[in-house]
């Protein structure tokens, strides 16, 4: 996906998300709320890698980024959030309602593995920041068509958010 | 509305990251001009005039004094004088006259043009489709229909065709002018690929509209680095891959098609000679499955002041570890180096264990000849020199050393290693024959070959890396 | 609230890694008892019991009728059903009597005392430090002394030694009980990792001191999973690793000491057995290089509950591949599976050949004796069944079917077809042999063995998948 272009499926994700947000936000009672508040899905809400890190589950990655290249440079919203106001608390409020649920109910795949949808956040994430000097790389010359797509940044550096 | 106009500019920005200076159409094929618009990838491509060796592969510069027949001042070093025992493999081929270590691509048209090889055998135009910057070759001959040219460049006498020659590999080859898209410039590759992909039962397959961005990135290579042959009278170029791209695959479509390339000097026997597979391997390995491509390793992305572009100084990876294998692999360089070589010791150590079968065999089968044997009680012995010969030339000819698919170099190796040996055991049944003594191990010699084994030296439990097999003087140093 | 319930125990999980329920100390060789202070890793280590197949390993559970001098009802599948050339390959050695599929540590104990070969040859009780926790045992017999207790128990006959054995391997055979931390209680490893290191210069080396702690994640399974033999008449369980750890480096020290484990019923040359060297070829491979231990993909850390422990339900990694993989490869399931049988089709495709070729070198012999050929006159075939042997069965007897160190395996396989081939090769001095025509292979039959190949099938380019060699009545299944 090209950077500030939001494809077909991000438009729609961007309207589910807005209708689960206010679902997870807006309860205040239940046991939904509940779970959500007391395992701090409310973390989601601020900047603090250390509150993702609330989650043991994401222990392994807070301590990778640590040790990542990025650890003086980016937190964690710099790179799974999108760089932009409305995807930006979409994405928290799909992911915060998403990873507690399932931590809550302990129902996903073991090791962790970003989705579809995080990975183009993150990719969009490293072009956002980089663009200058990928530029040359990420859309070779003039037009813009489906062979000029972006290769993925990942593919080569996987390394950089955490550190293996 | 900051916000928006910074989006705005980034786009256009990255829209036209360089300056325009001048227009490039589907006939500009001088990289000169084309490095107007792209003066950091020119510049790098310039620099594969450059030869410095690894342990087996890049180049050495070797001096020589031109002649009128051959102006070159400088060659790489004779694979021929590293390895006596190839001129035995290729007897009555003219690889047994001249072969070289290949080098970079600025190269390509005067090491094609002024090789022994030429003066052996009358050569045909199908040699320049990998050799020269041949995209408006095929333009103008097949009037803007590169099939039609394609045919007509196959057909000509080398010399007639060498005279439309005017560049090595160039940009126009790899690149469409327009877009800078990369884009598949050659026939042969597109047919090889089609007839590959039916075999996997995928029909009609073009690559150039099918293809992904990363899976060009492999392809544009895969134009030239791989194995081929000249079909028919018409000298087509060709890409054995219809039942298969593994090595033993290509053998059983020769053996179907009858392909030979030449008959051995001192065996008669029909034989098929394997040119760098490079792709073929490649595409056996683990960095392949994994996406990897060609591009990504000889290519790398390199910084150029405040940009990023693909490193157009096309070389050995081994040169430039940093770039090629840093980025996904963070050890260190010393480390990765160790680790490619050990896969490329483990793979020489089978090489010259084969390339030793080979020599007995051709020996063995000589004397039965001599003896008195004629083809039909040799042909077993005949179609597994054949074979063997296929698969430890596909090797000995891939350029990585077994790098690029470590294990499946190794199984071909071992393969090979038995149609030598089976070969010599066929030989049996011929009457007279008693076969030499020379090629009997005696059990000192077997325990040798054991006590010549790469010994480990290094300390550290799990850092060790094989040496090179201790080469005594009758041995070949390592190409 | 049962939502409620089940977050709140997983906060509080995570700070409570055990309740120290009882006092273990280095005589507490019962694991229920260290069970009772880490329930979550014995509960684990008593599923070893299970049984279920992967293309080239687990183990399938076979239905006995259990009788008294073999009480087992389920035991695993014979593999020298499955491939009887094993039968000639092992010709008077106990191994042709009975050799099974190996399975779970739960097993170790039963499967040694029960197997056929006991009745076979009378069995040191050197077999059974790898098959008992023997460490409280050693402790015992040599009063606090494990080296003398080590002794004691090797030069005893097995059914005494078998009477001192309570369990398979336990807790207190990997684990310092005060600490857990790991440790090595086997002498043996001790003494040949001694030796190892002292080919690398390296002297002095004591393994309990000088590991890191993920070298120990590997050394505790190095204990047993290694190629030994017998040394002398005390029975000194040795490793054979004092010119390094290679298959070709063992053969060396094995040809200097002279040691011989059994002689061929039909050829009578002096052969060796390899065994289970697990430890010896991931050594080569790039796993081992990169640090990553026999416990990362055996025991692979697993969440039960809030906690991360080591799964002790040791298996193949093939059974648990998210676990075992994913936490480095982050590639779906069925791509890493199709990348580990890959690597196991290729290594069964060269063991198939090199089987053969031992088969046909035994038929030689067998037929030159007949006709008259003495030892001498053998020399050299002998010695190269000997060495062919011992490289063939290294692959053969080692459990990952080459995964361990892919190309190192195809390396030795490759060195082993070139001994037995050559081994058939030095019988044509043999006054009066002229061979069996059977093993000759005929053109067609060349062609044949590569029309056998195996075939790609599926459809994309960077994924396909060597299919096993295809199987006519004569070849065995994959074991
Ligand atoms: C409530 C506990 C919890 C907190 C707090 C938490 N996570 Fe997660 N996270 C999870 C769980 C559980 C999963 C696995 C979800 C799955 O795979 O279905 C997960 C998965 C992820 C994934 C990969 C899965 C995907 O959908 O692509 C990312 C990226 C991620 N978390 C980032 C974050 C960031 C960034 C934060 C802080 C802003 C954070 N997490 C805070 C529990 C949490
Ligand atoms: C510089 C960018 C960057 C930063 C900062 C970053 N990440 Fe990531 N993260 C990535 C990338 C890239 C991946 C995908 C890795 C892959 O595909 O191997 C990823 C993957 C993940 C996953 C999924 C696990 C996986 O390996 O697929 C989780 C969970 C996660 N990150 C959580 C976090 C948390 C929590 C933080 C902050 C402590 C954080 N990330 C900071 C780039 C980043
Ligand atoms: C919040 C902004 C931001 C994001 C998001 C970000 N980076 Fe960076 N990155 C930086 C900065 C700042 C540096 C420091 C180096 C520099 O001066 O450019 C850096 C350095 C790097 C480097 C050089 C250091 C190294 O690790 O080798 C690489 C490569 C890189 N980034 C790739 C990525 C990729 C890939 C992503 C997405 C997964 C990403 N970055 C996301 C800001 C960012
Ligand atoms: C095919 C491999 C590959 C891909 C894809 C790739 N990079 Fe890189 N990148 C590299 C290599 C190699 C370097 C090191 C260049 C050097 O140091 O000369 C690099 C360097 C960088 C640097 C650091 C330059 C410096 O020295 O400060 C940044 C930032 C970066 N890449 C960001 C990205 C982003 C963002 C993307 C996706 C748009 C991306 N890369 C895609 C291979 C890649
Ligand atoms: C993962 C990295 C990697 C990939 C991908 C890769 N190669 Fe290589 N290649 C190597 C290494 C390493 C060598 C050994 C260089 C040496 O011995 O100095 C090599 C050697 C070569 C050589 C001989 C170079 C010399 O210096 O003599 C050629 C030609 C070549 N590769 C072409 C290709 C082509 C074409 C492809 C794709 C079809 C490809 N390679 C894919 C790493 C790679
Ligand atoms: C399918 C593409 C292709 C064709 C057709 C081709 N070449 Fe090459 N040639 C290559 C590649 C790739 C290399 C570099 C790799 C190598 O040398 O193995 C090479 C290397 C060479 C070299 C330098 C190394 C050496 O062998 O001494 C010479 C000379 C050469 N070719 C001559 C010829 C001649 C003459 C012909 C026609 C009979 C020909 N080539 C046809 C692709 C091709
Ligand atoms: C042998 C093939 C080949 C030749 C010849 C070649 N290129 Fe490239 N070029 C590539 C590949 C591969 C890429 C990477 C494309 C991608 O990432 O999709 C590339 C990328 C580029 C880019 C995009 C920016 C970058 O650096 O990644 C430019 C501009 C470019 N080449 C210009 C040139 C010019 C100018 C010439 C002639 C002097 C040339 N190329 C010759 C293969 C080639
Ligand atoms: C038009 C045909 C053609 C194309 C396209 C092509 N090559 Fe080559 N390549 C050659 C020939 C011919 C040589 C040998 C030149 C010589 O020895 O004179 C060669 C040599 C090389 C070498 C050896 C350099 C050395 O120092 O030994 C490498 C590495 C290489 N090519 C990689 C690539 C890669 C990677 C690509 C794609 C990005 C590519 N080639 C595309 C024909 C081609
Ligand atoms: C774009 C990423 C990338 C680049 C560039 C790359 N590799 Fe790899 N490499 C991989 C992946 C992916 C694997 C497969 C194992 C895995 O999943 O980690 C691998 C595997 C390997 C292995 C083990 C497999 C084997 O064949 O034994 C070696 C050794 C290796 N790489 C060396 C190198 C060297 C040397 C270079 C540079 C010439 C290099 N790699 C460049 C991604 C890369
Ligand atoms: C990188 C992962 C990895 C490492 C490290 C590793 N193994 Fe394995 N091992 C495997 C795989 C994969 C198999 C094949 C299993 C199969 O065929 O089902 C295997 C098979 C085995 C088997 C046979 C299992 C069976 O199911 O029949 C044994 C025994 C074994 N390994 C022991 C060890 C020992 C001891 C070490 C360390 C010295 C070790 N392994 C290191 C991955 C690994
Ligand atoms: C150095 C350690 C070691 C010694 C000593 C040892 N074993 Fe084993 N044994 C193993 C390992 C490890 C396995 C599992 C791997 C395998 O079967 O290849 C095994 C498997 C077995 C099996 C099950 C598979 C089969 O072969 O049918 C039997 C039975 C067995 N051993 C009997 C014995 C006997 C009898 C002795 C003494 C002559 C003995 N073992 C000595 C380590 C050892
Ligand atoms: C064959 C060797 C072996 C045996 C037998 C064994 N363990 Fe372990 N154990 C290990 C290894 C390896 C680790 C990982 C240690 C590390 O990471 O340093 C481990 C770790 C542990 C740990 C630390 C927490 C964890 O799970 O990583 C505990 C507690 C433990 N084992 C208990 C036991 C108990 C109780 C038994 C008997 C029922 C037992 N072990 C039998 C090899 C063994
Ligand atoms: C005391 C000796 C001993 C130790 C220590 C030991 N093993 Fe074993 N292992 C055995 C024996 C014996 C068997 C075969 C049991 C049988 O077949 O009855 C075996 C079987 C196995 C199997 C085969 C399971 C199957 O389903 O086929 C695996 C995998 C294995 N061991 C891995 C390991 C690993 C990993 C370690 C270290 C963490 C280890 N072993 C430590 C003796 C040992
Ligand atoms: C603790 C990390 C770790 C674990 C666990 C692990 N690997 Fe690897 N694997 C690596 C590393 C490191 C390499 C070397 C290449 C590289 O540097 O990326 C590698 C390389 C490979 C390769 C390419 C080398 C070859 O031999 O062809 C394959 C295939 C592979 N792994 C499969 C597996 C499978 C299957 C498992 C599970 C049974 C597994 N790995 C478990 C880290 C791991
Ligand atoms: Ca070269
Ligand atoms: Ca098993």
């Amino acid at each position: 996906m090209v950077e500030g272009k939001p494809s077909k499926f991000g438009r729609k994700l961007i309207w589910v998300g807005l209708a689960l947000s206010s679902l997870v936000i807006g309860v205040g009672a239940g046991v939904g709320g509940f779970t959500f508040v007391y395992a701090k899905g409310g973390s989601y809400m601020t900047n603090d890698p250390k509150a993702c890190a609330n989650c043991h589950v994401m222990t392994a990655q807070y301590d990778g980024w640590q040790k990542s290249s990025h650890h003086a440079v980016a937190v964690c919203n710099d790179c799974h959030t999108p760089h932009n106001f409305i995807g930006k608390w979409t994405t928290k409020a799909l992911n915060g309602y998403h990873h507690s649920l399932a931590f809550t109910t302990q129902n996903f795949h073991e090791p962790i593995q970003i989705g579809p949808r995080n990975l183009e956040i993150t990719e969009n994430a490293c072009r956002n920041c980089h663009a200058d000097i990928t530029q040359q790389i990420d859309h070779m010359a003039f037009a813009i068509t489906a062979q000029s797509s972006p290769i993925s940044c990942i593919h080569c550096h996987k390394n950089v958010g955490h550190m293996e | 509305t900051a916000l928006l106009v910074n989006i705005f500019e980034r786009k256009s920005e990255a829209r036209n990251p360089f300056f325009r200076v001048v227009e490039l159409d589907d006939k500009t094929d001088d990289p000169a001009i084309w490095g107007k618009n792209f003066p950091m990838q020119y510049d790098a491509y310039k620099r594969t005039v450059d030869q410095s060796r690894t342990r087996y592969g890049g180049s050495e510069a070797i001096q020589r004094t031109p002649t009128e027949a051959d102006p070159r001042s400088v060659v790489s070093q004779s694979r021929l004088e590293d390895d006596p025992r190839l001129k035995i493999m290729w007897a009555g081929y003219a690889f047994a006259v001249d072969f070289r270590e290949e080098r970079g691509h600025a190269y390509m048209l005067d090491d094609q043009t002024f090789t022994e090889r030429q003066h052996v055998t009358k050569q045909p135009g199908t040699c320049l489709n990998c050799h020269a910057s041949a995209y408006t070759i095929y333009n103008d001959l097949g009037k803007g229909d590169i099939f039609k040219g394609f045919e007509a460049l196959n057909k000509m006498p080398y010399a007639d065709a060498r005279k439309l020659a005017k560049h090595p590999v160039a940009c126009i080859d790899c690149h469409n002018p327009q877009t800078m898209e990369l884009r598949v410039t050659r026939p042969a590759f597109i047919e090889g690929m089609k007839n590959y992909k039916e075999s996997q039962g995928i029909k009609d397959y073009d690559v150039n509209k099918m293809a992904t961005r990363q899976e060009m990135r492999s392809f544009v290579c895969g134009q030239c680095h791989d194995e081929y042959y000249f079909k028919g009278a018409d000298k087509r170029l060709t890409y054995p891959w219809h039942k298969g791209l593994k090595a033993d695959q290509m053998l059983v479509y020769y053996d179907a098609v009858g392909q030979k390339d030449w008959v051995h000097k001192e065996t008669s026997a029909p034989l098929l000679k394997a040119q760098h597979p490079e792709f073929e391997l490649w595409n056996q390995g683990i960095h392949s499955r994994s996406g990897v491509a060609c591009a990504d390793c000889h290519m790398p992305y390199t910084r150029v002041g405040a940009l990023k572009i693909s490193d157009h100084h096309v070389r050995s990876p081994l040169l430039n570890i940093a770039n090629a294998c840093q980025t996904c692999h963070r050890v260190p360089e010393a480390e990765l180096k160790a680790r490619a070589e050990t896969i490329q010791d483990r793979t020489f150590f089978l090489r010259n264990i084969a390339m030793d079968a080979l020599v007995d065999l051709i020996n063995d089968i000589k004397v039965a000849r001599k003896a008195g044997a004629n083809d039909e009680q040799l042909t077993a012995s005949l179609m597994a020199h054949r074979h063997g010969q296929f698969l430890l030339d596909f090797v000995e000819a891939e350029n990585s050393t077994g790098f690029h698919a470590p294990q499946e170099a190794a199984r071909l190796l071992g393969l090979a290693i038995n149609y030598f040996r089976q070969g010599q055991n066929a030989l049996r049944g011929v009457p007279g024959f008693t076969g030499m003594v020379a090629s009997v191990p005696s059990a000192d010699a077997t325990t040798q070959t054991v006590m010549n084994l790469p010994m480990v030296s290094d300390s550290d439990t799990r850092k060790w890396v094989m040496a090179v097999p201790r080469a005594p003087e009758s041995q070949p140093s390592p190409h």
